[in-house]
Parts: C-alpha cells; structure tokens; sequence
C-alpha cells in the first residue's frame, strides 16, 4: 500500500507500474486521475486550492485503504493526493487498485473515491473572476459514499 | 487542562487563526458544547459557528460526533464538510 | 473515440495523455488494463493466444461505444484490445474512460470490460503443461454484462 | 444461393475450416435448421455442433438468436461463447 500526500504532480503511469512490476497475479489494474477542471458549476475557475489537514489525512486515507483490503482481495493499491494550488488541467488525485479480477479492481477504486470526496479531510477552494470561495460539499458525493455503508451493513 | 484548537478552510478564515490553546471550563464536556462554548469567545468565533449543523469536528484526528465526550483529548479540529478528491 | 484491435502492446498512459491533452473540461480519467495472469483456476499457464473474428470485433466494439457514450456524458473513450499470443505479465486489454464528473467515467469502463468480456467475438486459448485449451465462458461475466441491460430496461 | 461460412475457436478446430462456402437446400430457413443440417454434413460437423446450446451464431457480423432467418446472409459465423477483455 501507498498513500501519499504531496504538492508536486504524479505520474500514475509509473504508479500503475510499481504495483505490477515483476508479478503474473494481477489481472485488472484499474487507475482513477482526478483533474481540476476550467469551470465549476458552470462558471469558469482560474485555479483551485486544497487544503488538508496534515496527519489526520494519511492516517485517514490508509485506514480506508485497509477497509478496501478487508473487502476485496487488492493485490496493491495506491493513493496520491495533491494539495496547494493547482491549475485547470492539472492532476489533483490518483487511485490505483489491482487485483486478480476486474471486480474487485473497479469497486475498490470507486470505494476510494467515494470516501476521499467526502471523508478525507480536504476543503477546495476555487479561483474565479478575482474571487475566491470554498466549494460546498455535495448531496450527490455523501450519497456516493454512503452506499459502501449499506452494502456493508446488508452483508453483515 | 489546556485544549489543542486546529482549524480548517473557511471556519480557519473566520476565526482567524490557524490553531490556538484553549481552557475550556469544566462543564464543557461534549463536542457540541465545546462549539456552543466558543461561539460565545467573540465575533469572529460567533461567525464561524453561526450554524454548528455545518461544523464537522475531529478529536485526535478521528472523526467525531457532535455528542461525543471531549475529556482526553489532545487536540480538536474544527472544520467544513470536506471536499477532496 | 478510439478503437483498436492490434497484436502490439499499448502504452495505457499515452492513450490516457492524448484523451486529456488541451482540455480543462475533464475531471476524471478512469483507465482499466487487463493483464494475462500466470495461472487460470489455479493452474499456472505458460501463454495466452487471443483469436478475434476481424471485421466485427471492431464494428461491435465501436456500438458499444457509441451505447456507452448515449447512457453517460462521455468526453472521450478509447478501447485497445490486443489479439494473438501473450505471455504472463502482458497486457491484453485497455478501456480509457473521460468525463466531468467520476461516475460516469467509472460506470462507463466496467460497462465496456463486462461487454468486452462477455460480447466482443474474441475467444482466449490457455496453453498450460504443453496442452492447449479454449477458456470457458464464466457465469459470472454474463451476470455482470446482464447488469447493463436490466438497469436500462428499468429506466424505459 | 452460396453462402460464406466462418468458424472461430473450438468450433473452426472441430471443423478443420477457418471458412467454406455451401449451398444449404431451401428448407434450412434459420440460425438452428442450418446448425442441424451442418451436423448432418460428416463427422467433424456432428463434434463442432454436437451441443447446439453452446453454439453463438453472427449473421453478417451482427449477433443473432437460433430463431433468427438466414435469408439474405452472405456471411454466417459459429463460435463458442466469447471470452474476449
């Protein structure tokens, strides 16, 4: 497992390539990039800041990578997440999940995402016109993250 | 015993500080009290806590409820719902 | 979009590169590579040959494509699927999703991987302990790719 | 009328032909006559279509059902179910 917080850019090409490297178990590698996208809600953005809270981010995001091993059988996983300032078209966020199947590649991965959009201590704030402003969370985000908590509960 | 107060995004802007030592009185004993305590502090505190249904909050970096129990802890943060990714 | 049938390997984060390349309107990059495992139901293989049906692979490939692009708000999509003989540790298969947001970007690739897998006219041949093999068809992949037309059906 | 008949996996290998073409007599009218009369047609054909059930068919390049009519086809294809990604 690999979590790194860091202000520079990833390449997650060779982070895909660090999990696979020299092994024949893996059969699905799936990688999520998140990107800062040139407008938010419609209106367009100059740049985007994340902060994070230091310590309690890693600490959080690994705890999470472990629950994603506990449900799934993961042969690596990689989290990169940037904070600072980013520029529209430039990488904010990596997930990278491997495993003998697809499955459990892509539900983990998605898992990951869920739970870094809305659990991971992070705040964007968003660059537009001169003006800055912290981005509100979203219903549909928490919804996203929430259903992990049901397909738990259902199984248990 | 003096408290450890970290704050994040807009809370941190409106308070106006990055973290702080606090000595809250004993009767303050749950995160939500905490929150009803500083509000009180002054303007800047009353701003930031204007809606405490907003406020998420973390004790020793672990996630928290409003009713949990702050005795013990280290350190308490203070934060908007988060928006990584 | 960009479909391809090609007995060469591929390089995932070129591909990935040039769906994003110039744009600030994509916020999520989901890549999904499959890879040729060293063992199938436990027993170690020494290679994989991927037969196609040339002509309708592509053809097929690209509606589904065009199926995905019509559910999910697409930015760009790209499928490179590899035939012939591949070693363990080779990439067999990519499905390059974009979009604004990551649900569409996920949904859109597992949809892909479960139509590849269970539709596209490829047939895998396992060669193990000197003997060949044609790989049969998992249940499991049918109930994945079935998923699909159950949750399109309940939205008619 | 002839029409081109290609084989793919198990079922080229059970055939010995990558492709033929025949001329199936006018009462083979869809996907599942034209398997039966194919079985009918020697050993190798009785082992490639021996399970009728586990038989896919393409009609032009486009997937069809055992029901679907042959008329028009100028390509048929046989293969066992797909196991492509």
């Amino acid at each position: 497992m690999t979590v790194r917080l860091q202000r520079e850019d990833f390449d997650a090409a060779a982070e895909a390539a660090k999990l696979t490297h020299g092994r024949t178990d893996i059969g699905a590698v799936v990688t999520f990039t998140g990107i800062c996208r040139g407008s938010e809600s419609g209106d367009p953005i100059k740049a985007l800041t994340l902060e994070h809270y230091p310590g309690m981010a890693e600490a959080e995001i690994a705890r999470h990578v472990d629950d994603a091993k506990a449900r799934w059988p993961l042969l690596g996983v990689t989290v990169i997440h940037r904070y600072g300032r980013m520029q529209p078209g430039e990488n904010i966020v990596l997930v990278v999940t491997a495993s003998s199947h697809r499955e459990a590649a892509f539900a983990a991965a998605e898992f990951l995402m869920d739970y870094l959009k809305t659990r991971a201590p992070f705040w964007k704030q968003v660059e537009a016109a001169g003006e800055k402003s912290w981005v509100a969370a979203k219903d549909t985000d928490d919804a996203a993250a929430d259903r992990w908590s049901k397909s738990r509960d259902a199984a248990e | 015993m003096t408290l450890k107060l970290v704050y994040f995004a807009w809370v941190r802007e409106r308070v106006g500080k990055v973290e702080e030592e606090i000595l809250p009185p004993a009767s303050v004993a749950t995160v939500a009290e905490l929150i009803g305590w500083l509000a009180g502090r002054g303007e800047e505190y009353a701003y930031a806590f204007e809606n405490p249904k907003v406020i998420r909050a973390a004790i020793d970096r672990n996630h928290v409820r409003p009713d949990s129990a702050i005795a013990g802890a280290k350190e308490i943060a203070f934060f908007p719902p988060m928006t990584g990714g």
